[in-house]
């Protein structure tokens, strides 16, 4: 698990193409070439970092100020979770 | 029958276009992730009822949970049927016989020759292995006498369709 | 003219598919198929007139091309995250290489497995940081791995478990057996860094020569014409007047200005190549290399069985001294 | 090579070459209202030829092969020549067909528009677009294709790829009672999927090759399956469909922005059902129901 202070990143929102299936999201990355499939809250963390890099907490923040999370109480832990899922994809990097 | 389904489908379909963005998160109590799990649990997933509430609800999903897939490549042509098929080793006509390092049935006993598999491979592991994965659960040499036993499949024996479909390069 | 040599023709001078008829087409699109050349001649004649299904057929087959590229350079990517860590310098090889550095040869090129030259004493980091990053050993046989690490230059053969991408790992561009011994940490040390990553090439006189060994000094040239048109396009792009003597004397420290200078012989004949005039001339044998890297028939099959054997057995002769190689057949047959 | 036939179908034109006299014989009756290709390249080259050089008369064996081979496979008897033949040309789309995106698929369209169904081998779906493009059904269908449906990169329009349809086991005797003996190819025994027959599609089918159509609904079906009816989510129709494309990772981003166009725009429906007549009662039942 990567260290919670870790800042991250996501990739340019041009080299993604977004869309929105149903319950799941489809995302075409044209640096890979590779197609992915995300459920929440992945394309969410992809979205929170648009406005900038930011550690799993500071993610988890602001997926608190923007949604009602529903199921976990630990935010920031799943957020970690996730990010290493994106990372293994390559859809954010670590700075 | 046709009338109770074509209902049933306009209730689905109707229901399938109210989905909103905040349905629920697929349910998966499996690390693995699958298309099937991640994609038909959703199907019954129920859609949460508060419509008063302005802010979106986000469901990020219990610990341990995978919530991607990425497509790979699916070059046969019954891609489906590859995923699906399985191949025993040997054949159940032919269990208590062992099989020798170049795929022959020999009786028990024989210097060198493994026993049988106890389970039967997926398509998807002799198709690895064709591409020079070892096969599941077994050593070097036992693994090569099992993929030289599909190798000498003919038609009419256990797993020779299965093994005919795989036949197309990834 | 049959189709071999008309796809020799359209690479070298792409004006000369206007001859073509239905036919000619036919069994240019077969042999380019075959060489793995189709997305390459499929850029060299964009800006001709083609027939209609023609130019459907190449017009796809340069976005596959260009799609392809972008699958390899992102494993390039992907193996310079999980070897940064390390801090070890490790250079691009062959059409991954040429992609990254924007080359013309990388135009339509097929590029197939990454292929990576690292120092020979970080190997066994290189091997554990790939393991630990989701790559497997294709082959886990103890004879295969014992030989490729006694006797090659590379690492046996690993691909990722997701990606299902392959990576050969070289320490040195010939097999430790061959009888000549290119000094890999020159190559190392002379090679430079792309812009905007920790992605490293060879230099451009190196990078000529390891596409001439691969071609001339290893293996049996089979889809050697896709090889030499690389090779071809490297002089092209690289040949000036201070190239020529650097490259010569550094084909010459690495023992392998013989396989350079018949490389740029036959590239000159086939291609048309330019290269010094004091080069150029021609050995008897270049005659048995270019009747090998064009034995294919308008169907895309391999023709000239006995030439092919020929090349067949000079590559083991190559890589390996006679005992050996006895030795090396007798182990692959018993576990046949 | 000493025997060839070369015709178009659909986008692709074919070339088809082989020693034996035998089975291009066969190509030549079955395909003999498909057009030529007149001075046209080929844009597609299959090749049947013995597995070994002595195969070619000592227990003939043939080998599947051409532009793009497989090398690991089985040789089939020369008895099976026809199959090896449509096999070797199916291998050649499968893996060199980059012009649109490629389901495996059969496809039926009426009033221009179309049903891609979608399912592994022994689904039914072959059969079902089979039994619908011969009319069996209430509505006036024409068959696109049996094996591959093309959906273009530009558009999302359906390219028709009518090539011959491969019956199989049961399916058979039903076909040869109702189409006269011209139509069908040889039945051909023991192959790896049992008895095999094929089929020249109807001459609307082949008249209409060049005819596109929108595609208007996504269906899976499953012969023998639980009886009725289940929506299927997009991404659920995007992932299987993923599934059954020998070309969607090759083509990029025009690849992805073709199928999320699709299963977005068309719905998409699992069907299990029987018996062929209760398939083409559940696939006219869901047409009606469709608004255009």
């Amino acid at each position: 698990m990567p260290a919670t202070q870790q800042k991250w990143l996501t990739a340019s929102a041009d080299r993604l193409s977004i869309v929105t299936l149903d319950a799941l999201t489809a995302v075409y990355d044209r640096a890979s070439g590779q197609t992915h499939l995300l459920a929440q809250p992945l394309p969410e963390i992809l979205a929170a970092l648009q406005s900038g890099p930011a550690n799993a907490a500071q993610i988890a923040a602001r997926l608190t100020a923007d949604f009602d999370i529903a199921d976990s109480a630990d935010v920031p832990a799943r957020v970690s979770e996730c990010l290493g899922e994106l990372l293994a994809m390559g859809l954010v990097s670590m700075r | 029958m046709m009338v109770s389904n074509l209902a049933k489908t306009r209730e689905m379909r109707d229901s399938k276009a109210r989905v909103p963005n905040n349905m629920e998160n697929p349910m998966m109590d499996d690390k693995q992730l699958t298309p099937e799990s991640l994609v038909g649990d959703s199907l019954s997933a129920p859609t949460p009822g508060h419509s008063a509430a302005r802010r979106r609800v986000l469901m990020v999903g219990a610990a341990g949970v995978a919530a991607a897939v990425t497509v790979r490549p699916a070059f046969a042509q019954t891609a489906a049927s590859v995923f699906n098929c399985e191949i025993p080793v040997p054949e159940p006509v032919s269990s208590g016989q062992l099989i020798a390092l170049d795929g022959t049935l020999v009786p028990a006993g024989t210097q060198g020759a493994f026993p049988g598999s106890t389970r039967p491979f997926t398509g998807e592991e002799v198709r690895a292995a064709l591409q020079g994965r070892s096969l599941p659960g077994t050593t070097a040499e036992q693994g090569s006498a099992y993929m030289n036993y599909i190798r000498r499949l003919r038609a009419g024996q256990s797993g020779f369709t299965c093994y005919a479909s795989i036949q197309v390069p990834r | 003219m049959n189709a071999v040599n008309n796809l020799v023709a359209a690479l070298r001078d792409p004006a000369s598919v206007a001859a073509l008829d239905g036919d000619g087409w036919s069994g240019l699109i077969s042999v380019a198929r075959a060489e793995v050349l189709l997305g390459t001649l499929a850029h060299r004649v964009a800006d001709q007139a083609l027939p209609p299904a023609v130019a459907a057929l190449l017009n796809a087959a340069r976005i596959a091309a260009d799609q392809a590229q972008v699958h390899a350079l992102w494993e390039a990517e992907m193996c310079a995250r999980a070897l940064a860590p390390l801090g070890v310098r490790f250079v691009l090889l062959k059409g991954t290489a040429y992609a990254a550095a924007g080359l013309p040869c990388a135009a339509g090129r097929q590029i197939g497995d990454l292929d990576i030259l690292v120092p020979r004493d970080r190997l066994d980091e290189v091997e554990a940081a790939l393991l630990g990053a989701g790559w497997e050993w294709v082959k886990d046989d103890p004879y295969d791995q014992a030989y490729y690490r006694q006797h090659m230059h590379e690492l046996p053969p690993l691909i990722h478990g997701t990606r299902d991408r392959m990576i050969d790992v070289h320490h040195t561009i010939l097999p430790l057996t061959a009888r000549v011994a290119p000094d890999a940490a020159a190559m190392l040390a002379d090679s430079s860094p792309l812009k905007g990553g920790g992605l490293y090439v060879l230099s451009p006189a190196d990078m000529t020569i390891h596409c001439a060994a691969h071609l001339i000094a290893d293996g049996d040239l089979a889809g050697g014409l896709r090889n030499l048109w690389d090779f071809h396009c490297l002089l092209s792009t690289f040949g000036d007047d201070a190239f020529w003597p650097a490259l010569k004397q550094r084909a010459a420290h690495h023992q392998l200005w013989p396989a350079t200078h018949r490389a740029a012989r036959i590239a000159h004949h086939l291609f048309g190549t330019p290269i010094p005039l004091g080069w150029q001339g021609w050995h008897l044998s270049d005659r048995l290399f270019i009747r090998r890297l064009t034995a294919r028939d308008g169907w895309g099959r391999e023709t000239r069985p006995l030439t092919r054997l020929a090349f067949t057995i000079r590559a083991h002769m190559l890589r390996m001294p006679p005992l050996m190689l006895a030795k090396h057949l007798w182990a692959k047959w018993r576990t046949r | 090579m000493s025997h060839m036939h070369h015709m178009r179908v659909g986008p692709v034109r074919f070339r088809v070459a082989s020693h034996w006299a035998g089975p291009i014989a066969e190509l030549r009756r079955l395909y003999a209202d498909y057009p030529a290709l007149s001075g046209e390249a080929a844009t597609a080259t299959a090749r049947i030829e013995a597995a070994r050089p002595w195969r070619r008369w000592v227990r003939p064996a043939v080998h599947i092969g051409g532009d793009y081979t497989i090398p690991d496979a089985l040789p089939l008897p020369l008895s099976q020549g026809l199959l090896a033949a449509e096999m070797a040309m199916n291998l050649q789309v499968a893996l060199g067909w980059r012009q649109h995106l490629l389901l495996h698929a059969s496809s039926v369209e009426r009033g221009g528009r179309a049903i891609i169904m979608v399912g592994a081998s022994g689904s039914g779906k072959s059969t079902l677009a089979a039994q619908l493009g011969e009319g069996l059904g209430e509505g006036d269908w024409r068959l696109l294709g049996d094996e591959f449906a093309m959906l273009g990169l530009d558009d999302g329009q359906l390219s028709p790829f009518p090539r011959l349809i491969s019956l199989k086991n049961e399916a058979i005797a039903a076909m040869e009672r109702l189409v006269p003996a011209a139509r069908l190819g040889p039945a051909i025994t023991g192959t790896p999927k049992g008895t095999i027959r094929h089929l020249v599609p109807r001459a609307d089918a082949i008249a209409r090759m060049d005819e596109r159509a929108t595609p208007a609904l996504l269906l899976f079906p499953t012969f023998g399956g639980e009886p009725g009816l289940r929506p299927v989510a997009p991404s659920e129709a995007f992932m299987r469909l993923t599934d059954s494309s020998t070309n969607y990772v090759a083509l990029g981003e025009a690849g992805f922005a073709a199928l999320t166009k699709l299963v977005r725009d068309v719905p998409a429906v699992a069907i299990g059902y029987a018996s062929g007549e209760q398939g083409m009662a559940a696939v006219e039942a869901l047409w009606a129901d469709l608004r255009p």
